[in-house]
């Protein structure tokens, strides 16, 4: 390597008394602004709450920074032995998947034959599908299948789902289907 | 050592990597074997590519190496493996039969699986069961089984013990026959099997990881039978680094398999009730699930409890504890067989809660058209996917085969809660329950599925309150008891956590674990092998010790973070990572050991044995439940105590692995030329459900599917996230220089990949990466790709692309009914001018073609195909 | 300005979705342009919760430990010696760009960079005008100077991303930063002219001159600055042409400014053959001719660099350029034969030919440091100009 | 050797404050881009957009930007093929030391006609052929799939912290470069005074903008964002001075396992061959620097360049007034003859 590729030039100007200064001007506290004198993190001071990454089935833990009610940012929980902090892109993208874009609020509803959506009441929604879930149930009983084997059970309806699903939830999900004696359960876990 | 075989779990599991990464600064060694050289090979010290499918020819290479060599854990073979069992005399080997095991019905497709049995052991059930959908339970752990006559031979020579039977089996398995079958060049294969020799033993402990790169094959269970082979020769299961390791790809796969969303499972894999072997009272299905030795004596505690917590106070030992009413299952009523029959009319509704099987599911097309042959359809999700806008911009209605107007389904959207915005608990990849507090409400109407559950159940059980039919006494008697809170009425999740760990019926107290259990009605618990996680009222799955990570003596162990099932073990079967003695293999790999001065087990770990058993106790030939189990046999979930290299029951398709080539492959069985499938593959024969000819020159090239680092399965999750969209933003075929040349396909350009079923376009990315393989001296290309991209996205942001499941025929594996990702296609360059499923616009009037009866629900509907349906004149090509 | 049109994709998505349901805001979370992370603490002096102060969490790495081979003693030399290695040799290794990234200017700056020549050409004649005695063509001049600075200030002010930020520029004074003392000096050279057009006009020559002078003296920096700043970048073709790049930019503005106050003289009647007509003719001449040389000699030795100034656009205008001044020069030699109006023309071609030089230098440092090898190889070979 | 930044261009002085800075070894990075997303999250910056970029591999970010501010470049090295392989063995033996032939890029793929590729249809039994022989003649074998995570270098001798008019770019306590983006004003001359090509100007905000190395969080005690998600550790972060101890015994560490391509990538080296005065964000690499876009040395161009450009300028400016003067002077003189 040369001495040719250092800039011995600048620095000597450097080195010089008053050039030497010179250089430096405009670069000190003066140019700093306001902001970034109070710059400090937007969770300071949030409320955290531990959780687990919905992606994939490492179970990532997560902290949740939240103020008054609203996600603000969510990062690797650095108490985990698993993940240590650490965030894959999913799991680092999953904000945006809490405040994804489209993200639906209200119930949507397509009647039969029907070319667009509609809005419905939550209220509105869970009674017509008890209604149809109820119909769909007393239609397809079997309480002896073709062989004449004693089964119980509706061939009416099915569930897929799950493998996202809370354990709460999926216990709910088998111990109701299963009490209504639908069989047709199934999940991710098959596919 | 870390040996990952099917699964790209970089890709697929980045931060469960961050430990592999730690082992190999440790100087472990990393091997990658997998068709797709992704980014788990390039971190790989040693990566070999593998032709889709064909991975059981190289285990079996492996288990003949590691038998000829001698180079197997002695001590650990003879003394905790069947290696030493004699199996009967009426068992044929698949060198004897040319591909097949004895026992099979070429009329069903299935096999009578009594000839498999042990020397003097018998099988309590029936012979010649052919429940394929349901993989007999006491099958799998030998529950049922009688070992007491059992004969064995410990010097291993006994020509029908189980390790002479291996070594047999697995003689035509050599290197050179592993180069001819998976293009593995031998060099490489031996350079494989002896880092895993050396890498196991008393001293060191190796680690298979597997993925759906296994189960997702028509021999996908037998794979990781082979896996486990090799790591039980090797003595590497129940050690400190070592195990058969399923990387699940959902957050709680592993909880939603616990506490099944599965038809022929109830909690805790308890089986559902079935009507074909008479399981009507209680006492027929403890027959037939408990088992006199081993764990499975308890096999009532837990059904027994399981209805407690169902039916409260109304299960009374006078109703059988409600056990009638629950609905039996008859034959195979799995996602697929579920699908065809809304095809055919057969089903009014379905709930989908996160997941979108018009993407995600194999053979999409099929499942799409299906979707709206249904009455009414209930989605629930974070935002709108494809499966619940299937009528309106699906491939199909976008072509013009399908008119929006004509399909009838009525569809709910629901919106649903996300993970912060709810409480609950993931079960991960390693059974460790976390539980998630809750940060923030749900937008809007949106609420959870435990919220939508609850309230859908109380509506229905209103309905029925006052129902005097005896087919509604479930519902009429249902324990449905959870405390709301909020302004939405959100039911307790705690509530239901305390339910599934269970308490005492008279008191209310938690109980601290399944071993508390009873079989008279005093305790009721909704998962017994939860059991424990809601111990002395404590919300175990919230605890967030992380201990100290850094502590030689067994802190990385970290016993008091969450809580794992069962017991809080975190590694399965731990007795053996000690002697028969109970002591430590070796000091480096000691984790649970015998504590003769306090006469119990001890360790870093929850110990996975009787904590007061000794090493030395022999139980007696006559002994029943636990007391069944010497103090050597740390398998005790098994009836013998003993790890399985050959299974006698439990599997449908053969006690030991063989190799059979995918439905759709492109060359011969060269290990068993009359038999070139799996004989006892599912496959639903239907002119909807066509499969490429086997060898067909029009699809010469291999395909198998792999999943991205940026994208999360069918996409929803991901696709609609610009921060992940923009990173993988279309979908692509990964594809080798020499092919793309051949047909004109330039990197970065378009290319159609196209099979019996479908026809989708990808971006072409050509690379090196990709391998042409020489198989049995011709060359095969290979393709991969990735399956994430639907035709919706909602946000602008957001990418969309064609559905590569649209490619993929429905079929199966035996035992569990998961699919096959292997699969033949042609590929060329361009775009696709129809919609993507238009070849099977005209095969949906379904034409039978052959079937057979596997008791299935509509047994015309579900056949079996193997070596029978191939057309012989393409047998000698 | 390089501004796209319409609002961003992300402001159509958040536009597009509802901003409230129920108790939550929805406002899609899908970014905010230049923003970084607002920079605002959430409440004052609060520690964040469940995360090690000062860095804890960082403060150890999972790889580095006893247990890993992650670390060895580190031997004296071997980790300098390896970078060498790496990053020595003439040979270069294939390149996967790009390195650098062209700037993002559009014309307004290259307009400037003429506009600015020449004021600064036209200072530079209103003080040769005043030596010579010619006060009335120094007038003249001054007010030239003065109308060609007028353009400068609002081109710039057009080019940047935020014009309403143009104060900011004044904000400090870096003299590191040739973009700053540039600034600086454009507003001064402007003050100035203008202060000398002024003392003109309220009859105060002697203060006129006075400015004049001060104008030159800021012109000196203004007609060169405009090189050094492309001089003083990363991008090969620009660095790499360093010690001429002012030169050529000051020839250029010194034939600029002769050219355009030759032609404003004769329109406003100074007659053929006056001796201030006919020295700035001989001035655009010759610096056009010192231009053409310098702009030849630096090609040449920026060889396989050059290539930016030779192809696609830029080299286009390059040719232009050339082949404008070629002309000038050519009628130049033949205005005896030609009559005046052939020498204006001559004056025409070269402040054109000034104007395509701007284009194509700014259009040649984008090709430049689009041509990835040409950066890798600029940052290999080892013996630089000086 | 000092990798101390000049104390005068130091705006926000804090006691106590030391350098901070980023370790990026690429021997642990998998590629999985959670640094760039981590970094989108913290920072809320939008997607650059979904363009799918041919011959990069994963790559479909393709550069750092205003609105991306950590970048994954991914490499696919080949090793040469067999007959390559053998030609360049063969000319080593022939003492033609260094003269090795030319391995193909990585994302140069051979053309169709190269390969003699018929298009569309060609038939399978041709096909075996072909492949046959370009297989073990011609083709390179994969041999390397390389991921490293770009991101702003922090540099000493920073080109686009030297370049900015406004006193927007400002060296922090932790000896970092950030842009303040209440006072940029998007001259846009900090982007090519870059050697790294890191800092850009959004187009449709009008700001330039950069990495931070997370200025808010380090005021916090936090870690940056994408050093936190990062799942291999492949980004650290801490002080500097550590820092550059732990990578110095990396390399050492990594040699003696036999990866002797392993070096550091601006900093550890001897002074005269510092790049841009040591870097702030340094990287452990296992090919040149130009496999992964990053030049070979590189210096604040102003530092380099700005001094003798500027002197030949005035120098030429002074002539050319002169120049003009003597111009006017003999025009004048020889009018009045």
């Amino acid at each position: 390597m040369g001495e040719s590729h250092r800039p011995k030039g600048f620095k000597r100007l450097r080195g010089l008394p008053v050039v030497g200064r010179a250089a430096d001007w405009g670069m000190g506290p003066h140019a700093v602004s306001k902001n970034t004198k109070t710059a400090g993190s937007r969770i300071a001071g949030l409320k955290a709450t531990e959780s687990v990454c919905p992606y994939c089935a490492v179970g990532c833990g997560q902290i949740v920074y939240t103020r008054d009610g609203e996600l603000v940012d969510i990062e690797g929980n650095p108490n985990s032995p698993i993940n240590q902090g650490t965030l894959c892109p999913k799991g680092s993208a999953s904000r945006q998947l809490i405040q994804q874009p489209g993200r639906l609020t209200k119930v949507k509803y397509r009647r039969p034959g029907g070319t667009e959506w509609e809005e419905l009441d939550l209220e509105t929604a869970m009674d017509m599908i008890a209604e149809r879930v109820i119909r769909a149930r007393e239609d397809h009983w079997q309480t002896h299948d073709e062989h004449g084997w004693k089964v119980d059970r509706t061939m009416g309806f099915a569930h897929l789902g799950g493998a996202t699903l809370d354990n709460e939830e999926n216990y709910l999900i088998k111990k109701f289907f299963s009490a209504m004696g639908a069989v047709q359960i199934e999940n991710q876990a098959r596919i | 050592m870390v040996w990952i075989q099917g699964s790209g779990m970089a890709e697929a599991h980045p931060v469960g990597f961050r430990w592999v990464m730690k082992a190999k600064e440790r100087g472990a060694k990393i091997i990658h074997v997998d068709p797709h050289y992704s980014r788990t090979s390039a971190l790989a010290d040693l990566y070999a590519p593998i032709r889709a499918g064909s991975d059981i020819a190289f285990l079996g290479g492996l288990i003949h190496h590691i038998i000829e060599t001698d180079a197997y854990f002695k001590d650990y073979v003879v003394n905790y493996t069947n290696a030493a069992t004699i199996v009967n005399e009426e068992f044929k080997d698949t060198e004897d039969l040319e591909g097949y095991f004895s026992g099979y019905d070429p009329e069903t497709g299935t096999y009578d699986r009594s000839s498999w049995m042990y020397e003097g052991g018998e099988v309590a059930s029936a012979a010649g069961q052919r429940e394929h959908s349901t993989q007999a339970f006491s099958d799998r752990t030998g529950a049922g089984m009688m070992m007491g006559n059992v004969e064995s031979d410990e010097t291993l020579q006994h020509p029908r013990c189980v390790f002479q039977l291996l070594k047999k089996h697995y003689a035509r398995y050599t290197p050179e026959m592993v180069e001819q079958v998976c293009g593995i060049p031998r060099e490489t294969f031996l350079e494989i099997a002896d880092t895993l020799i050396a890498n196991s033993g008393r001293e060191r402990t190796g680690m298979l990881v597997y993925a759906v790169g296994w189960t997702q094959h028509s021999t996908g269970v037998q794979m990781i039978r082979g896996g486990a082979i090799v790591q039980l020769l090797l003595g590497n299961v129940g050690r400190p680094g070592g195990g058969v390791m399923a990387m699940r790809g959902h957050a709680s796969i592993q909880g939603s398999s616990d506490i099944p969303t599965l038809y022929e499972l109830l909690p805790g894999y308890l089986p559902m009730p079935r009507a074909r072997e008479g399981e009507v009272t209680l006492q027929d299905y403890v027959d037939r699930g408990g088992s006199a030795r081993g764990w499975w004596a308890n096999f009532d505690k837990y059904i027994v409890s399981l209805c407690k917590a169902w039916f409260g106070d109304n299960a009374t030992p006078e109703n059988d504890f409600g056990f009638p009413w629950l609905p039996k299952i008859s034959g195979n009523h799995s996602h697929f067989t579920t699908m065809m029959r809304a095809m055919d009319g057969g089903l009014d509704g379905l709930f989908v809660m996160g997941q979108n099987p018009a993407v995600g599911s194999q053979h999409s097309g099929l499942q799409r058209r299906a979707l709206g042959h249904l009455k009414w359809l209930v989605v629930r999700d974070l935002a709108d996917l494809e499966t619940a806008r299937f009528w309106k911009d699906s491939q199909e209605v976008k072509g013009g085969e399908i008119r929006t107007e004509d399909i009838q389904t009525e569809v709910f959207l629901m919106p649903a809660a996300g993970h912060v915005e709810k409480e609950g608990h993931f079960t991960n990849t390693q059974r460790l329950l976390q539980w998630r507090d809750k940060a923030l409400d749900p937008p809007g109407d949106a609420r959870s599925e435990l919220h939508f559950m609850h309230h859908l159940a109380k509506r229905v059980l209103a309905h029925y309150a006052g129902s005097t039919d005896d087919k509604d006494w479930p519902l009429r008697n249902l324990h449905w008891d959870y405390s709301e809170h909020g302004q939405h009425a959100e039911p307790n999740a705690e509530d239901v956590l305390r339910e599934i760990n269970g308490y005492e019926v008279a008191t209310g107290r938690h109980l601290s674990g399944f071993t508390e259990l009873e079989a008279d009605g005093t305790t009721a618990c909704g998962c017994w092998i939860y059991s424990g996680c809601f111990a002395d009222g404590v919300n175990q799955t919230r605890r967030r010790n992380p201990g100290n990570l850094d502590d030689p003596e067994g802190g990385w162990v970290s016993p008091e973070w969450a809580w794992a099932w069962p017991a809080n073990r975190r590694i399965l079967y731990n007795r053996a990572s000690a002697d028969p003695d109970g002591k430590p293999w070796s000091e480096r790999k000691k984790y649970v050991w015998w504590d003769e001065e306090e006469g119990k087990w001890t360790g870093y770990d929850v110990p996975d044995f009787p904590a007061p058993k000794r090493p030395d106790y022999k139980a007696a030939d006559d002994a029943v439940g636990m007391d069944a189990i010497s103090g050597d046999d740390p398998f005790m979930m098994m009836a013998d105590g003993r790890a399985w290299l050959y299974s006698p029951s439990g599997l449908l398709d053969g006690p030991m692995p063989t190799h059979y080539e995918p439905f759709e492959s492109p060359v011969d069985n060269l290990l068993y030329p009359k038999v070139p499938a799996n004989p006892a593959a599912l496959v639903w024969d239907r002119n909807d459900n066509p499969l490429n000819p086997p060898r067909d020159p029009r699809y010469p090239v291999v395909a198998s599917t792999f999943r991205l680092t940026e994208h999360h399965t069918a996409g929803p999750m991901s696709r609609n996230l610009p921060w992940l969209a923009e990173l993988q933003p279309e979908m692509f075929a990964e594809i080798d220089p020499m092919l793309a040349a051949k047909r004109g396909i330039e990197d970065g350009g378009w290319m159609c990949i196209v099979t019996e079923r479908a026809e989708i376009e990808a971006r072409a990315k050509v690379t090196h990466r990709v391998r042409p393989l020489e198989i049995a001296g011709r060359t095969v290309h290979q393709i991969s790709l990735p399956w994430h991209w639907g035709s919706h996205t909602t946000s602008e942001q957001g990418v969309t692309g064609d559905t590569t499941n649209d490619l993929i025929a429905l079929s199966g594996d035996p035992n569990v009914s998961i699919e096959d990702k292997a699969f033949s296609c042609n590929v060329r360059a361009g775009r696709r001018h129809n919609s993507s499923t238009a070849r099977l616009a005209h095969a949906v009037d379904n034409e039978l073609k052959l079937s057979g009866d596997h008791g299935a629900e509509e047994p015309e509907k579900a056949g079996q195909r193997g070596d029978s349906q191939h057309p012989p004149e393409l047998e000698d090509e | 300005m390089s501004h796209a049109k319409g609002p961003p994709p992300e402001d159509r998505i958040r536009a597009g979705d509802p901003t409230r349901a129920g108790t939550r805001d929805v406002t899609p979370a899908v970014g905010r342009r230049g923003e970084p992370g607002r920079y605002r603490r959430a409440f004052e002096g609060a520690k964040v919760a469940l995360a090690k102060p000062a860095w804890g969490d960082a403060r150890w790495s999972y790889l580095y430990g006893k247990d890993t081979g992650y670390r060895a003693e580190s031997a004296n030399g071997q980790v300098a010696e390896a970078a060498r290695r790496a990053r020595e040799g003439e040979e270069l290794p294939e390149v996967q760009g790009p390195i650098i990234r062209p700037a993002v200017w559009t014309w307004e700056v290259p307009l400037y960079f003429w506009f600015g020549g020449i004021a600064s050409g036209s200072s530079f004649v209103a003080v040769a005008c005043d030596a010579a005695g010619d006060h009335h063509s120094a007038t003249i001049a001054r007010r030239v100077t003065l109308a060609a600075v007028g353009p400068c200030a609002p081109l710039l002010v057009m080019d940047l991303g935020r014009p309403a930020r143009f104060l900011n520029m004044m904000r400090i004074f870096k003299p590191r930063s040739p973009m700053s003392l540039g600034a600086w000096c454009l507003s001064a050279f402007s003050g100035v002219a203008f202060g000398a057009v002024a003392a003109d006009l309220l009859d105060r020559p002697r203060l006129a001159r006075l400015l004049g002078v001060k104008t030159a003296a800021l012109g000196t920096y203004l007609g060169s600055y405009t090189g050094v700043l492309l001089a003083s970048t990363a991008v090969p073709v620009w660095a790499r042409s360093r010690l001429f790049l002012g030169p050529i930019f000051i020839a250029t503005a010194t034939a600029k400014g002769a050219a355009a106050n030759r032609l404003v003289l004769a329109a406003t009647g100074l007659p053929t053959g006056h001796p201030t007509r006919n020295a700035l003719g001989t001035i655009e001449t010759l610096a056009m001719a010192a231009e053409l040389t310098m702009s030849t000699v630096n090609k040449k030795r920026l060889g396989r660099l050059a290539r930016s100034l030779e192809e696609g656009r830029p080299g286009r205008f390059f040719q232009a350029a050339e082949w404008m001044i070629r002309a000038g020069l050519a009628l130049r030699l033949a205005r005896s034969r030609g009559g005046p109006w052939i020498h204006h023309l001559a004056s025409v071609l070269f402040l054109l030919a000034g104007l395509a030089f701007r284009f194509g230098w700014v259009g040649a440092g984008r090709a430049s440091a689009l041509d990835h090898e040409a950066v890798a190889r600029m940052h290999r070979t080892e013996q630089r100009t000086t | 050797m000092s990798a101390r930044s000049p104390l005068g261009e130091i705006a926000v002085r804090k006691p106590g404050a030391q350098r901070m800075g980023f370790f990026t070894d690429t021997t642990v990075c998998i590629g999985c881009k959670a640094c760039e997303v981590a970094c989108k999250q913290w920072n809320d910056l939008p997607a650059d957009g979904s363009e799918f970029r041919k011959g990069g591999s994963y790559d479909h970010t393709g550069t750092l930007s205003a609105a991306t501010w950590r970048h994954v470049r991914f490499v696919e090295a080949l090793a040469p093929s067999p007959a390559l392989q053998r030609e360049a063995e063969a000319a080593l033996a022939r003492g033609i030391g260094g003269n090795v032939p030319n391995i193909p890029a990585a994302g140069g793929m051979p053309s169709v006609e190269a390969l003699g590729g018929a298009g569309g249809g060609v038939a399978e039994h041709e096909m075996v052929d072909l492949v046959g022989i370009a297989e073990t003649e011609a083709q390179p074998q994969m041999d390397r799939w390389l991921f490293m995570s770009d991101v702003c270098k922090h540099c000493t001798n920073a080109g686009c912290l030297d370049a900015c008019p406004t006193g927007a770019l400002v060296r922090t306590e932790f000896e970092t470069v950030i842009l303040q983006p209440d006072v940029c004003n998007g001259c846009g001359y900090c982007i090519p005074s870059c050697p790294f090509g890191v800092i850009d100007r959004d187009p449709y905000d009008g700001r330039a903008a950069k990495c931070t190395l997370c200025y808010d969080r380090l005021e916090d005690g936090l870690e940056p964002a994408c050093a936190k998600a990062c799942p291999t550790d492949s980004i650290q972060f801490g002080p500097y001075d550590e820092l550059v101890e732990t990578a110095k015994g990396r390399v050492v560490a990594l040699h003696e396992k036999g990866i002797e391509t392993a070096y550091l990538y601006g900093a550890g080296d001897a002074p005269e061959q510092q790049i841009a005065g040591n870097l702030g964000a340094f990287f452990l690499l296992t090919e040149p620097p130009e496999r992964f876009g990053l030049p070979a040395q590189a210096d604040s161009p102003i530092q380099e360049n700005a001094p003798v450009a500027t002197a030949t300028g005035l120098a030429a400016a002074a002539l050319a007034v002169a120049g003009t003067v003597a111009s006017m002077l003999i025009a004048h003189r020889r009018a009045r003859r």
